[in-house]
């Protein structure tokens, strides 16, 4: 049985990474410090996070007192598993990346580096926010503060181009978040002072349309941070960004903010029986496997890498939006095993493909002919967190797809599955020509000078943790036994939540 | 204890995990440089060796440990799996000898490891674990065939990849359904043939077993692999699906129908094929078509056909390759038509590779023929007697065009004064090794038929069936003699089902890459325009006449309300609630 | 040339002596009524191989042979 | 003791306009700190009365003079008086404190003429505005509305050029507003024979609905709307508001029109209430705040000009402010005041701000701002903060008072409380569009060539600053400014109210 524990903890990764964002700014005039500042923040993140998962483990989930904001709405956390398991993931995969931001700024002689890391621990203030929040209304004001500390980042190189897709991320991010704000006051006051409830807590709250219209305001917000189609053009936009940025924010805190919020709100403010008693989980799941199809078909016909990981992420954030349409303890436990699984996995293509770029300044993958040779740990990443991508078993990919086709099965979509691995071939389709290209076809790769063994740790790093992960998903952090807690708690199946033979 | 006693120790009887192992040291050593690229194969030769060893002491029995919460069995040996583990393994040690002069690490790597799934995927318990070797099987194959080093390799390992995808993900959605189906219970056992999870699987695994229309790959990409690459090739990833029908759906009645037009099917696109490589391509889609009937007959001695049959045709066939792979080597050319007349200057090659023709032709006293005589003798005794003759027929087809039209063309016929290269010593061994195998089954079934499966017993050498099939041979020889010029190859390339994603119908493809990409500028523009209609909707309301003049635009300090119109506005507020609140 | 006559008469000759060996040693027979024809094998192979050959080359070869490089060519700049 | 400051919270600055010509021309360096005191010490008379108030809950009365009523004037500060008093006591410090032609920098210092007619009127218009909030009566009430109009005119006058044009067409509606507001309480007068608030509520429902009543309602209705600038009657706001010299224009747009919406949440929410016309215009004015809401959203996304895109989204929160008061529950209240305060602290914080640049540059388009991030980070930190609020993001007042306006509206239910609650919502994506625009060139964009160095004078940039840091606390502490300011003033109005029913 759970219990609830009332005690500070859960604010500490926030005040964290906000003290660092602090520290970094006032160390701007010695740049040794930001860095340490940064390490500092993650290191003591990460480890907080660490010490708070045996808690949610063992079923105690640790509960903040509330803040009291405006009457019917406070300012709580709560550190329930399927929070750990995000909070736990985006701090481990912070401090992977601070260790290349480091190299990354270094490199290519970054300016406004003080802003940059500042904004990047602010980012990750408001992850931890949101991975925690107890409330919608918590969730929301971390939502809104990651969107609004993740645009100096994207528009980091300030040219105009840059700037001007900048502006499209924000435009989306920030409509979508107003519509959020919408969702959230209208649940307020159909529910005043509700707490996410595993279950929902909106049953019979309002009338079946008033309903279907909150669901869908809901859905536009988070979904927007989710990339669903048609909400999904901000992502390649943002791909500007530099590698870093991309590669934590865009395939990690960012994005899975918005599919951690789709989980959020189905499972906890409407709850899976309500969804499908609305029809909502059809509609959603279309729309996932909508947008799981068109990304794919998009990634194929996109030349520059980043953008190509960009569709890919589109494409597998809807995964874990298709997991929270079907609603089936399987399928959730899957989905929210995906936001791991995509994180590991996608992070080390980002990091690649970041390393590929600050060797040779290429970024378009026509051009990548002979470079294999020349970077073969890096292209080794790339191969491996492709196949992940593609569901290829081992790889921790392999388990979010056996459970959601699983659950979709349970749930008498015969589609789940066969969307899945249709999925998975174009992932292959558009993965491993990359790695073709560079280890196979002739070319001639230029000028390539030996990147730091910085920049190639940390894709190492995140590969390796992905192919433990793959075998032992309870490894270190317990993130399986996290997801599968999660899934548990908001829809009781009879299945075995694990297929085995025995 | 002897230590070669340990290799009965369940966890090291695993042939695959020295294979794996050769894989490992290989590239390891390779990599530091401890090995030079000229001997890249002689650890892997050593641990094929190994595996070899190892697969012939296999105990039988289960191992599973946990791997990411499923209970995988990823040793599961009984007689059927040990029997196809062994062969692998054989053909493993045979293809890296015959390659040793040519293979380099990267090759060597891809084709060990590639072997090592292959094995893997035999002795697997459940389906998790088998599913996992036979995506791995589908990477590393493509891996080896993208070694061929031609463009065309490429390209062809690129479609056989994604073709081999498709199939991985029928067999994925088959086994959840079927897991689904049995609550969790995914041991790899006989299945009902029936429902979706049974059409899913037959689509996953008939891909593998190159079943048309799925064979496009096979024909595809097997003549663009390197000549040893095609001989590994050859003999593993078909054989692995044959393995996997016998074990899940013996007695399926519709791979009957299957088997034999499959059988057909090969025999007759062989009859016009030039590339000699794509030919024999396409006698490993009719020969697994026997053994794909022989499970779907589905009696003892037809499930013992079909698996000796496999065991069977990965020697000859490997031999047939290993012959091509020789014609290739000494002249540079792989087209029938670009050959003739070459027996003279390689005739130890021809005549190993005769050996192998005789062999899939069920010429008595190879080993074709006593797996290929189970097979129709069990379709006689099931009474599938159309099976019989059609899967005749093939036999006869496949003499003439492999044993006859093949060796005719490349062999004798007409001299085109080729200049030849002189073939390595471990080339001819490895063929000569094969060649004795296929002689020593063929001359000592029993030798075979004491590793199959079933107790059936069965003798291949009576009368009757000698009578058959030597009169079978010369009606078939007989026709060649007097017609063998109608039969002559010409330099045409002819469309088969890869034609389904590399013709027209795959063109589609592009379009549709091609409108999703032009579909972001399009919603861009909608949503732009949407804005902006909305936005000069608000301020034609807030500001009527500004944009007619382009004052807004032009100058925003231009733009302002008349007072008057504020006070007129004032008014029309007053008249509207004195009315409102009268009426 | 002659010496492959030569071998193929005796080969037919000891595909006609197997046959009659195998009646005399009264096997059994299993089949559809055409197994029980004397010699059908050495018509089988014959006509089979001819009718092979027939359909092959007169059927599909006219419908599915292309120049060589026609792949290359659909393929365009792939 | 507390009745006599609730006396000198209109005494005070009243005596302060008279005062400050006078000092300015005979010791001009003074000037500035005695208004600033002066300004200071009503600041905190009003906030002993506001303390007062709320503490005990009761409203605080003063004669002035000591003439009893009727005839006399009452004064009366219960929680929502109090607050007015409040903001507009406390944002007045801010403005006081700047020098008159802050932005022109020291090269042009003011006149004394200039300095004491412009200090002076400053004064007045707090004087007036406080006694809008503190009165009782509803013709005083004309009076201080007229005090403050006039104390405006003159301030947006004093920017000189466009700004007398601008001057003259405000002059023109307020005074159309004043006699229309003027007319309607005579008809009052006549239907009732009473001046008071509290008597007309009370004699009110004993008269006989007819035309008369409806036509006084009607009057007073669209005259106090003009001031408040409800669409379509806000034609005059974007001119006076971006033409006023900086300071002045602070203050103006921080607390001008939200005076006004206040009366006419005392008129149409409280006295009026019960009769049938005043349901009417409480309706009316929702559908017309919806529409303001939009219209002014759209209109800013449509500048170019950041003071007048600045004016235009004041035409909107106006429009949210009116919406929330038509609807009238308490909740729709707690958020209009609550918005009323926000958006002052935020409003007031870019007026002062991109006004005060937009003058030093003489140039008030967006490119003026570029590159304000590297040259000045904390001023440009400020109107991040600022502008954030106004688009209604965390962690900022403007997003707690978005989330009661938008549960609100919620709550009211029916086509014009989803009409509102969509325009709420559309208007706070249009400012998230066209802020998006402004924040991009101050952080993101360099500054043009040629263009002079934007640099606020520090007179101007302690306002600009503190009043960001409150825009923030009122955000982070909204669960205090709920309680201790907003509360109090919703349940002064809607206890009255609940009273009645």
């Amino acid at each position: 049985m759970t219990r609830e524990i009332t005690t500070i903890l859960p604010f500490i990764p926030i005040g964290a990474a906000l003290a660092a964002a602090m520290g970094i700014f006032q160390a701007r005039r010695f740049p040794g410090f930001r860095e340490t500042w940064t390490f500092l923040a993650a290191g003591f993140q990460l480890y907080t996070a660490m010490a708070m998962v045996p808690y949610t483990l063992e079923g105690v989930i640790l509960v903040t007192p509330e803040l009291p904001f405006l009457p019917g709405a406070g300012i709580q956390l709560r550190a329930d598993p399927l929070g750990m398991l995000f909070l736990t993931l985006a701090s481990l995969l912070w401090l992977v990346t601070s260790i290349y931001s480091a190299a990354y700024v270094r490199t290519l002689g970054m300016r406004h580096r003080a802003g940059f890391f500042s904004a990047f621990s602010v980012s990750l203030a408001a992850t931890a926010m949101i991975a925690l929040a107890a409330n919608p209304l918590t969730f929301l004001i971390g939502f809104e503060v990651l969107t609004l500390a993740t645009w100096p980042l994207v528009v980091h190189k300030r040219s105009s181009k840059v700037l001007r897709s900048g502006r499209a991320y924000l435009a989306y991010t920030l409509l979508g978040g107003q519509l959020l704000f919408a969702a959230v006051a209208w649940a307020a006051e159909l529910a005043p002072g509700a707490d996410f409830t595993a279950g929902g807590f909106l049953e019979g709250a309002a009338g079946d349309t008033a309903l279907r219209v909150l669901f869908a305001l809901f859905l536009v917000g988070v979904g927007t941070k989710a990339a669903i189609l048609p909400l999904h053009a901000w992502l390649p936009a943002a791909m500007v960004a530099p590698t870093p940025v991309s590669a934590l924010l865009h395939a990690v805190a960012v994005v899975k903010a918005g599919a951690f919020g789709v989980l959020r709100v189905t499972g906890w403010v409407f709850g899976p029986d309500l969804m499908n008693e609305l029809g909502l989980d059809i509609a959603l799941a279309a729309a996932a496997a909508a947008t799981i199809l068109f990304a794919s078909v998009r990634a194929l016909g996109e030349d520059h890498i980043k953008r190509r990981l960009a569709y890919s992420t589109v494409s597998q954030l809807s995964y874990i939006v298709l997991g929270a349409a079907i609603g089936t303890p399987l399928a959730i436990a899957g989905a929210a095993f995906h936001i791991v699984a995509h994180g590991f996995m996608k992070i080390t293509l980002f990091l690649s493909a970041g390393v590929i770029q600050v060797a040779t300044g290429k970024t378009r993958i026509s051009e990548l002919g002979g470079l294999g040779r020349r970077l073969p740990l890096v292209f080794l990443c790339f191969g491996l967190g492709g196949l992940g991508m593609a569901g290829i078993p081992l790889l921790p990919g392999f388990l979010s797809k056996w459970n959601l086709a699983f659950g979709g099965v349970r749930a008498d979509a015969m589609w789940v599955p066969v969307l899945l691995v249709t999925s998975g071939v174009l992932n292959l389709a558009y993965f491993l020509p990359i790695v073709r290209i560079a280890v196979f076809e002739p070319g001639d790769p230029g000028q390539v000078s030996r990147p730091s063994r910085w920049l190639l740790l940390p894709p190492l790093l995140a590969i390796a943790c992905a192919l433990v992960l793959g075998v032992a998903p309870d490894l270190g952090a317990g993130f399986w036994s996290l997801a599968e807690m999660a899934a548990r708690s908001v829809a009781e199946g009879d299945a075995p939540l694990t297929a085995g033979t025995r | 204890m002897n230590p070669l006693d340990w290799l009965a120790i369940p966890p090291l009887a695993h042939p695959g995990l020295w294979l794996a192992l050769g894989a490992l040291v290989t590239a390891i050593a390779t990599a530091t440089g401890v090995l030079g690229r000229r001997a890249a194969s002689a650890p892997g030769i050593l641990f094929a060796a190994l595996a070899v060893f190892a697969a012939s002491r296999a105990p039988s029995g289960s191992v599973d440990f946990r791997v990411a919460r499923f209970d995988l069995v990823w040793y599961h040996a009984d007689d059927l799996s040990v029997l196809f583990a062994l062969v692998f393994s054989i053909v493993t040690l045979l293809g890296l000898l015959y390659g040793a002069h040519r293979l380099g690490p990267g090759e060597t790597v891809a084709a060990l490891l590639y072997a090592a799934s292959a094995v893997a995927t035999v002795l697997a318990g459940d389906w998790i674990t088998f599913f996992v070797f036979w995506e791995a099987m589908a990477i590393t194959s493509v891996a080896l065939i993208w070694q061929g080093g031609l463009p065309e390799s490429r390209r062809a390992g690129m479609r056989y990849l994604l073709v081999h995808a498709a199939g991985g993900a029928a067999l994925f959605v088959g086994i959840a359904l079927h897991a689904s189906a049995s609550g969790g219970v995914l041991d790899l056992g006989r299945l009902a043939a029936t429902g979706p999870p049974f059409w899913f699987l037959l689509v996953g695994v008939g891909l593998n077993a190159a079943i048309p229309p799925l064979h496009g790959w096979l024909t595809d990409a097997y003549p663009e692999a390197s000549t040893t690459g095609a001989v590994f090739c050859s003999a593993l990833t078909t054989k692995t699906a044959v393995y996997a029908l016998l074990r899940v759906f013996p007695g399926a009645e519709i791979l009957v129908s299957l088997g034999v037009a499959m059988a057909l099917y090969g025999v007759v696109f062989a009859v016009i094929e030039n590339d000699f490589r794509r030919l024999l391509g396409y006698h490993i889609i009719s020969q697994v078509g026997f053994m794909v009937a022989g499970v779907g007959i589905g009696t003892e001695l037809a499930l013992n056909g079909a698996a000796a049959h496999a065991y069977s045709h990965i020697l000859y066939k490997a031999l047939l390759f290993m012959g091509a792979g020789a014609l290739i080597e000494a002249t540079g050319r792989r087209r029938l038509t670009d050959l003739g007349g070459v027996f003279r200057s390689m005739p130890v090659a021809a005549i190993l590779y005769l050996v192998g023709a005789l062999s899939i032709s069920g010429a008595p006293l190879f080993n074709g023929f006593i797996s290929k005589s189970m097979t129709l003798s069990a379709a006689g005794e099931a009474h599938f007697y159309f099976a019989e003759l059609f899967l005749s027929l093939a036999a006869v087809g496949t003499f003439l065009s492999v044993g006859l039209k093949l060796p005719w063309f490349a062999f004798f016929g007409k001299d085109r004064g080729i200049a030849v290269r002189p073939l390595p010593v471990n080339l001819l061994a490895a063929m000569a090794i094969t060649a004795g195998l296929c002689l020593l089954y063929g001359v000592r079934p029993d030798l075979l038929y004491r590793m199959l499966p079933f107790a059936a017993s069965y003798d291949p050498f009576t009368a009757g069936h000698l009578a058959s099939n030597v009169q079978l041979l010369v009606g078939a020889a007989v026709l060649f003699a007097l017609g063998f010029r109608r039969l002559a190859p010409t330099p045409t390339r002819n469309l088969d089902a890869d034609w389904i994603y590399r013709g027209r119908p795959g063109r589609i493809a592009r379009p549709l890459v091609t409108g999703a990409r032009a579909l972001g500028p399009v919603a861009q523009a909608v949503r732009s325009g949407a804005l902006t209609a909305a936005n000069r909707a608000i301020v034609r309301l807030a500001a009527p006449g500004a944009l007619a003049t382009g004052a807004v635009r032009r100058d925003p300090f231009s733009f302002r309300t008349p007072i008057g119109r504020t006070v007129l506005l004032a008014a029309m507020v007053v008249g509207w609630l004195l009315l409102a609140s009268r009426l | 040339m002659k010496g492959i006559l030569v071998l193929l008469a005796g080969f037919a000759l000891l595909g006609v002596g197997l046959e009659a060996l195998g009646l005399a040693a009264g096997e059994e027979h299993h089949g559809g009524f055409w197994n029980f024809i004397p010699l059908w094998d050495f018509a089988f192979g014959f006509v089979g191989a001819a009718i092979l050959g027939l359909v092959a080359r007169g059927l599909l070869k006219p419908l599915l042979a292309r120049s060589e490089d026609w792949y290359d060519a659909a393929e365009g700049d792939r | 003791m507390i009745e006599a400051l609730a006396g000198l919270l209109v005494a005070l600055p009243l005596a302060g306009a008279a005062l400050m010509p006078m000092v300015a021309v005979l010791r001009r360096r003074g000037t500035r700190w005695l208004a600033f005191g002066l300004h200071l010490l009503t600041f905190a008379a009003a906030a002993a009365v506001f303390a007062r108030t709320a503490a005990t809950g009761e409203a605080i009365a003063h004669r002035m003079g000591g003439w009893p009523g009727p005839f006399g004037i009452e004064l009366r500060l219960d929680g929502l008086s109090a607050l007015i008093a409040l903001l507009v006591t406390g944002l007045s410090c801010f403005v006081a404190s700047a020098p008159v032609d802050a932005s022109r920098g020291a090269t042009r210092r003011a006149s004394p003429v200039r300095e004491g007619l412009v200090r002076g009127a400053l004064s007045m218009l707090v004087a007036g505005l406080v006694g809008i909030a503190a009165t009782r009566d509803v013709f005083n009430l004309f009076v201080f509305l007229e005090i403050s109009s006039l104390a405006v005119y003159t301030l947006v006058a004093s920017g000189g050029g466009r700004a007398t044009v601008a001057a003259f067409r405000y002059l023109i509606a307020g005074t159309a507003a004043g006699s229309l507001y003027l007319l309607g309480v005579g008809f009052l007068y006549g239907l009732t024979g009473t001046l008071n608030m509290d008597d007309l509520a009370a004699r009110l429902p004993g008269v006989e609905a007819d035309a008369a009543l409806t036509a006084a309602v009607a009057l007073i209705a669209a005259g106090l709307a003009i001031k408040a600038a409800l669409f379509p009657l806000h034609g005059w706001l974007p001119d006076a508001y971006v033409f006023a010299p900086a300071p002045a224009a602070g203050f103006i747009s921080a607390v001008m029109a939200k005076v006004s919406a206040y009366a006419l949440l005392r008129l149409l929410g409280e006295t009026l209430r019960g009769i049938p016309a005043g349901a009417m215009a409480l309706e009316t004015m929702v559908w017309l705040g919806t529409l303001g809401v939009l219209v002014g959203g759209g209109m800013a996304l449509a500048q170019r000009d950041a003071p007048r895109m600045l004016a235009w989204s004041s035409v909107s929160a106006m429009g949210a402010i009116l919406l929330a008061v038509g609807i009238g529950s308490p909740l729709a209240l707690a958020g209009a005041l609550f918005h009323v305060v926000a958006h002052a602290l935020a409003k007031g914080c870019l007026f002062l701000g991109v006004g005060g640049l937009a003058e030093t540059l003489g140039a008030g388009d967006r490119r003026a701002l570029r590159g304000l991030g590297r040259r000045a980070p904390w001023t440009a930190a400020a109107l991040t903060l600022a502008a954030f609020s106004m688009i209604g993001l965390p962690p900022t007042a403007g997003f707690s008072s978005k989330l009661l306006l938008l549960r609100a509206s919620l709550a009211e239910g029916g086509p014009a409380g989803v009409a509102a609650f969509v325009a709420l919502l559309a208007s706070s994506g249009l400012a998230a569009l066209y802020f998006l625009r402004v924040l991009e060139g101050i952080w993101f964009r360099p500054r043009p060539e040629g263009r002079p160095a934007q640099r606020l004078p520090r007179a101007l940039a302690a306002p600009v600053l503190s009043l960001a840091v409150l825009v923030l606390l009122g955000g982070v502490f909204s669960a205090v400014v709920e309680r201790e300011f907003v509360s109090g003033a919703v349940e002064a109005v809607a206890g009255a109210t609940a009273d009645e029913r």
